[in-house]
């Protein structure tokens, strides 16, 4: 099979289409080039999955090997692109989504002036993320893994003009350098004692290299390391502090990029490499335990917000960490299913959110905004929808897949992880709720200029927030619990998971699943009503528990003063230590070394000076002499 | 008959550029070279090198002296004037030196250094060797032959950018009127820096040339 | 003196000789005649009747100015370099003679066939340039000068075209030799498969032998005569003698390249040098009849040909020639 | 046949003049012309040795070495009008623009 390079190659030739045609290519043009190349990505995709579901299920991968990218020794690094379950699902979904949010952007963006550059940055990022997610080795991962990093910073800090912008830009580049050194160590670990990056041959190896007591220990450090690459990428404790942050980005980049499709890297990366983390029951646990407790803390910190898209971005953050917590039980098709529905409820939230801040002329303050159910009618549709699907209500798409963790947690004997899942899933109803309540409910709160150019946004963004909403409302039904041998997406994604698969499960009764199920409803259902008690029927309820609780109230507002404890312990002392380098290290030992060198370099030519008359004849002289001299010598010793 | 012939063109070679370096008039010299490089093309006739030879005819005599007669007459040079102490101790110094390498060399070769038993020598293919020079420089030599003629067109850009000099902004004007592009030859020599525009340029000369 | 007839090398030299003198004196008889005809042609396309009061038809009219060149006064200008100045004219006759001598006239009737011929004829009209420019510098003329360089620069740009229009025949024939190329054309004349080549040969060998509608170095009009406005006697005759053996070499060498050179029907093989001479003929009135019908290119004009014009169609020429070979032989 | 010394001697002493022409000429067109000796002398070795060893591998360098000398002198005599252009001399022990 050929033609796998294609997916990724689109969005780049379109990357330098645009860098060469300039603003030759007019925003039309510019739209139409980044749009289509995208779109193409998707048929594309979509045409090599579907090559890819016609072959029997145990054969089912594609390699696309196009050639040695470099030689060392006898390590080699190919550019080769693997299609299996596993990365068609990521695939689908980055250029699908990625199309759907272009075709967005195009009439969230229209009044930019630097369009261009804008687009540029999405597709630089949509090839860098098709790399990743179709790599066929660690290497080449990275390289996109990178990627994506780097596309994040530029559009992060698009708007660089605002310090606070470029400030995020730097805060995401920075954090996420921290878990790229650890990925990149994991990654040393593993070519280390696993002998090879590339994904078929390391993990065919594993289990033999990685046995005994030492070899457990070994994968496990390695995994652990991998793990912090996918804290930081996917923004987990203690590395998540960019997200929210990075929702001074443009709106269609906290969709594409903070929360369907880079952030899941992490996530995508951990269940490629299930083999490596199922030989290593601590690194699962430590995932397992780090997702639980940040689905929690962001969820807790997201109740507090104000910020429209600030909410979203720690709900991502929990969501991720329901990701985490699946993976880290076991569960790892039931992970890429959230992944998967998340990245369509969750898109469609920020594009919604964002549809609401064009509306409101660039307003992102829920408190000054309120009733705008009957202004923008479909805008409201699709975030009510949206709002529903991540609550976990059926029949829409956040209730199969989170079901599926819940059940999937409870079944593998994690209690605990189960009952955080299970208050995370209550948090989670009531902060969507409040949001939804907020935005949508209630009276308008906003000025009367902005009540007045409140609009409905063009077809352009609508048309995208429309199958989305398809997308969020069909899209679970795939994952339907309850069928014989694991339903259609666990039997797609079985290939890749099969040595996964989780004991247990099948010898349940059903009766057991249906009360699970209840029980997260019920939880979903606890938690949509308490939002509107709390926010719609009496607004007090909420005023006074905030003046009861001020002290915890003004926690989660700071978010547990997590970003001023890390300038405290980390940033500081690193500026101290930098200052010293510069003071004493540049400026005294570099410096003093450079000019003694030109000091000294001075004195000699002084001297040498002399032998330098400017004349080329004299130049050619000193020339022929050294020449008989040299053959004098070939005569002296033959 | 070969070898009589070798020393009949050895002798011209060598007597004809004796008088490049000797003759104070550098057209007389440029001419004294070109029968040098032709003399030195009929002794790559005498080694069985006639495409070399060839070539040497056509690049030397015919493009290279060419340019080199252009620059002389462009520039009106009379003849050289040497004189004083110092010049005199320079040429001397040069003889010197040049001498000492001849008998070097000549003492070099009277050991037999570097000369290793002659190789058979194949029968020359009844079309020449034009033929086998061009499959080695297309295959073995193909990189290098590529790379000469960027080095060609890297100093055909060079050549034309430093003749024009910065000194004209309306350069263009001044190419496309090559009529005025003639030097003064016969009035004794103007400065030649003249005021921009009216520049004898030699532009169509190296242009044609590089 | 016998034993000395037994050497090779002397018989070589002797074989060497005798082949120079013919060609020599063969060459500038018809040179002689030549100037004749081009007198009678430039007459009849003018409606004159040309040179007729010297013998029967004005046929010792060649003779007649002979001898008046040779009986008339040698001058040379004030502050000219005399050695150049003597040498000039002597170089504007040598190349044209040199290539005739690598010119198949018929089977077997050729000085010497040299295995790089086609590269020997490239060589000496690249030598071409310095009678011109040499002669320019050395009469301390302006107009001298001013034409010298000019030829020198139109000699030169059209040079690279020439070369480049004989590649493709050169590829078709796979041999640098004149008689291989000959040989090669036996079945038909490269002009059918080069007919781009030949016209773009034609051109430049107009401009090579400075003659209209590329005469600029000797344009009566502007320079006075050009680059031999000082020359006088015979020198001035050796340059007029170079000009015609220059039309005649490169007349023969087109034919050879493209109009099959001594290759024709009818001719029993021992005169088949026949229509060799038949074809450098009509070439040669095709040259004497442009003269007198175009009219002389601007400089500008000539310049923005040979190297706008001719030189990228010459290029192009070797690429199709290429593809083309390629196409019949390499598949 | 011609031995091999021979022409590395002829070589050599054309060499030699080349080097002389560089050393006691100020005109810069004729050290110039000194230069283009040196690599036809050079050119002549390799002529001599491709014969010798039975080999064009000589001849293809001399290939290079002429092309590389076609630019050097398109390159060095625009040097030389430029420089007649700014300072109306070509004798280059009344240049001393090397000297810092």
């Amino acid at each position: 099979m050929t033609g796998l390079w294609i997916i990724p190659a689109l969005p780049l030739a379109a990357v330098a289409l645009l860098l060469l045609l300039g603003d030759r290519a007019g925003r039309r043009g510019t739209a139409w080039i980044a749009c289509g190349s995208v779109g193409l990505a998707f048929a594309f995709a979509l045409r090599a999955v579907i090559q890819l579901a016609m072959l029997p299920p145990d054969q089912r991968a594609l390699v696309d090997t196009i050639g040695t990218w470099f030689r060392v020794g006898d390590f080699s690094a190919d550019i080769s692109f693997l299609l299996d379950p596993l990365s068609a699902v990521m695939v689908l979904v980055v250029s699908g989504v990625g199309f759907l949010i272009h075709v967005y952007s195009t009439g969230y963006m229209a009044h930019e002036p630097s369009f261009r550059r804008f687009f540029l940055y999405l597709n630089l990022f949509t090839f860098a993320m098709l790399t990743l997610v179709l790599a066929d080795n660690f290497l080449l991962m990275f390289v996109g893994w990178e990627g994506v990093g780097l596309c994040s910073y530029l559009l992060i800090g698009f708007w660089y003009q605002r310090p606070a912008a470029a400030e995020a830009g730097k805060k995401a580049f920075v954090v996420n350098r921290i878990g790229d050194f650890g990925f990149l160590l994991g990654l040393f670990v593993l070519f280390t004692a696993g002998g090879s990056l590339d994904y078929q041959h390391l993990f065919a190896a594993a289990p033999q290299r990685f046995a005994g007591a030492a070899g457990t220990a070994l994968v496990t450090v390695a995994t652990l390391l991998l793990f912090v690459g996918a804290t930081g990428k996917s923004a987990q404790i203690p590395l998540y502090v960019w997200l929210p942050d990075a929702m001074e980005g443009p709106t269609p980049v906290s969709a594409l990029i903070h929360a369907a499709t880079m952030v899941t890297a992490g996530v995508y990366m951990v269940a490629r490499c299930h083999v490596l983390y199922q030989l290593a029951p601590v690194s699962l646990e430590v995932v397992a335990v780090i997702g639980a407790a940040t689905a929690l803390f962001a969820a807790t910190i997201g109740i507090a917000q104000n910020d429209i898209k600030r909410v979203l971005a720690y709900s991502t953050v929990s969501q991720l960490g329901y990701m985490f917590m699946a993976c880290g039980v076991g569960a790892f098709s039931a992970g890429i299913f959230h992944l998967m529905t998340h990245a369509f409820f969750k898109a469609l939230l920020f594009l919604g959110a964002g549809s609401v801040i064009h509306a409101l002329s660039d307003e992102q303050d829920l408190r000054r905004m309120g009733g705008l159910a009957r202004p923008l009618p479909w805008t409201h549709a699709t975030m009510l929808i949206a709002t529903v699907a991540i609550a976990g209500v059926p029949p829409f798409a956040g209730f199969f897949s989170k079901d599926e963790i819940l059940s999937r947690s409870y079944l593998s004997g994690h209690h605990r992880i189960w009952l955080a899942e299970l208050l995370g899933s209550i948090l989670t109803a009531f902060y969507m709720f409040r949001l939804y309540i907020l935005c949508f409910r209630g009276r308008p709160r906003m000025s009367h200029e902005v009540a007045h150019h409140v609009h409905e946004s063009p077809p352009s963004m609508i048309v995208p927030l429309v199958v989305l909403a398809a997308l969020t409302t069909v899209g679970g039904w795939i994952g339907m619990p309850l069928i014989e041998g694991g339903h259609p997406f666990e039997r797609w994604l079985a290939p890749v998971f099969e040595n996964a698969a989780v004991a247990g499960l099948h010898q349940e009764s059903p009766a057991t699943e249906w009360a699970l199920i209840a029980i997260s409803v019920a939880a979903a259902l606890l938690g949509i009503g308490l939002a509107f008690r709390a926010y719609l029927r009496r607004p007090e309820v909420a005023t006074a528990l905030a003046e009861r609780f001020a002290g915890l109230k003004n926690l989660l507002v700071h978010k547990y003063w997590i970003d001023e404890i890390y300038g405290v312990v980390f940033v500081r002392p690193f500026y101290a230590i930098a200052g010293w380098f510069w003071r004493f290290w540049d400026e005294v030992v570099v410096d003093g070394t450079v000019n003694g060198v030109a000091t000294v370099v001075e004195g000699a030519s002084a001297v040498l000076r002399l032998f330098q008359t400017g004349f080329v004849g004299t130049y050619a002289l000193f020339f022929a002499l050294g020449v008989a001299a040299l053959l004098l010598h070939f005569l002296r010793h033959p | 008959m070969i070898p009589l012939l070798f020393a009949a063109f050895a002798a011209v070679l060598v007597a004809s550029s004796l008088l490049v370096i000797l003759h104070r008039n550098p057209v007389t010299s440029a001419l004294f070279l070109v029968l040098a490089f032709c003399s030195l093309a009929a002794l790559y006739l005498l080694l069985g090198a006639e495409f070399v030879g060839m070539v040497q005819v056509i690049v030397y005599a015919g493009a290279i002296m060419v340019l080199f007669l252009f620059v002389i007459m462009y520039l009106n040079l009379g003849h050289d004037v040497e004189g004083g102490v110092q010049t005199t101790l320079r040429r001397g110094l040069g003889w010197v030196v040049g001498a000492v390498l001849v008998a070097e060399g000549a003492m070099l070769l009277a050991r037999g250094m570097a000369l290793g038993p002659e190789t058979p020598q194949s029968p020359p293919p009844p079309g020449g060797n034009t033929g086998a020079i061009g499959l080695l420089l297309y295959s073995r030599y193909l990189f290098p032959f590529e790379i000469t003629s960027l080095v060609l067109l890297v100093a055909m850009v060079g050549a034309i950018v430093i003749t024009r000099g910065r000194t004209t902004p309306a350069g263009p004007a001044r190419a496309a009127a090559p009529r005025a592009a003639a030097p003064r030859a016969a009035p004794p020599a103007t400065p030649a820096a003249g005021p921009p525009g009216t520049e004898p340029a030699g532009a169509p000369a190296e242009e044609v040339h590089a | 003196m016998p034993a000395l007839l037994a050497n090779p090398d002397a018989q070589f030299v002797l074989w060497a000789l005798i082949k120079i003198v013919v060609i020599l004196f063969g060459l500038l008889g018809v040179v002689s005649y030549l100037t004749f005809a081009e007198r009678k042609v430039a007459g009849h396309i003018q409606a004159r009747t040309g040179p007729n009061r010297v013998g029967p038809f004005g046929l010792l009219q060649p003779i007649a100015d002979v001898l008046k060149l040779f009986f008339k006064e040698e001058f040379i200008p004030a502050g000219a370099n005399k050695v150049v100045f003597h040498i000039a004219p002597m170089l504007a006759v040598i190349p044209a003679l040199v290539t005739f001598s690598v010119v198949p006239m018929g089977p077997n009737f050729t000085v010497t066939d040299l295995n790089v011929g086609l590269l020997l004829f490239l060589a000496m009209s690249s030598l071409g340039v310095y009678s011109i420019t040499l002669a320019g510098w050395s009469s301390n003329n302006k107009y001298a000068l001013l034409g010298g360089l000019r030829s020198s620069a139109q000699m030169i740009s059209y040079e690279l075209a020439m070369g480049l229009s004989t590649v493709g025949v050169l590829m078709l024939a796979g041999s640098l030799s004149l008689v291989d190329i000959v040989h090669a054309q036996q079945r038909y004349w490269f002009i059918v498969q080069q007919p781009l080549a030949f016209i773009i040969f034609l051109i430049t060998a107009f401009a090579e032998t400075n003659r209209a509608p590329f005469d600029l170095p000797e344009a009566e009009a502007e320079l006075v005569a050009g680059f031999h406005t000082e020359y006088s006697s015979m020198k001035w005759g050796l340059f007029f003698l170079g000009e015609y053996a220059n039309m005649i070499t490169i007349s023969s060498i087109a034919v050879t390249l493209f109009l099959g050179g001594w290759n024709g029907p009818w001719l029993p093989e021992p005169l088949k040098f026949l229509w060799y001479f038949a074809k450098l003929a009509a070439l040669l009135f095709f040259f004497m009849w442009v003269r007198w019908t175009f009219p002389r290119l601007r400089y500008d004009q000539l310049m923005q040909l040979g190297w706008k014009v001719l030189l990228p169609l010459a290029l192009l020429n070797v690429m199709v020639t290429a593809v083309g070979l390629w196409w019949a032989v390499g598949r | 046949m011609i031995p091999l010394s021979w022409l590395l001697l002829l070589s050599a002493v054309v060499f030699a003049i080349g080097v002389v022409g560089v050393l006691v000429r100020r005109n810069a067109l004729v050290i110039f012309m000194s230069v283009e000796l040196m690599l036809n002398a050079a050119n002549l070795a390799f002529v001599a040795f491709a014969r010798h060893l039975n080999s064009l591998d000589g001849q293809i360098v001399v290939f290079f070495v002429m092309t590389v000398a076609a630019a050097e002198v398109a390159v060095g005599l625009a040097i030389i009008v430029n420089l007649f252009r700014l300072r109306e001399t070509v004798f280059v022990d009344e240049v001393n623009l090397l000297k810092g």
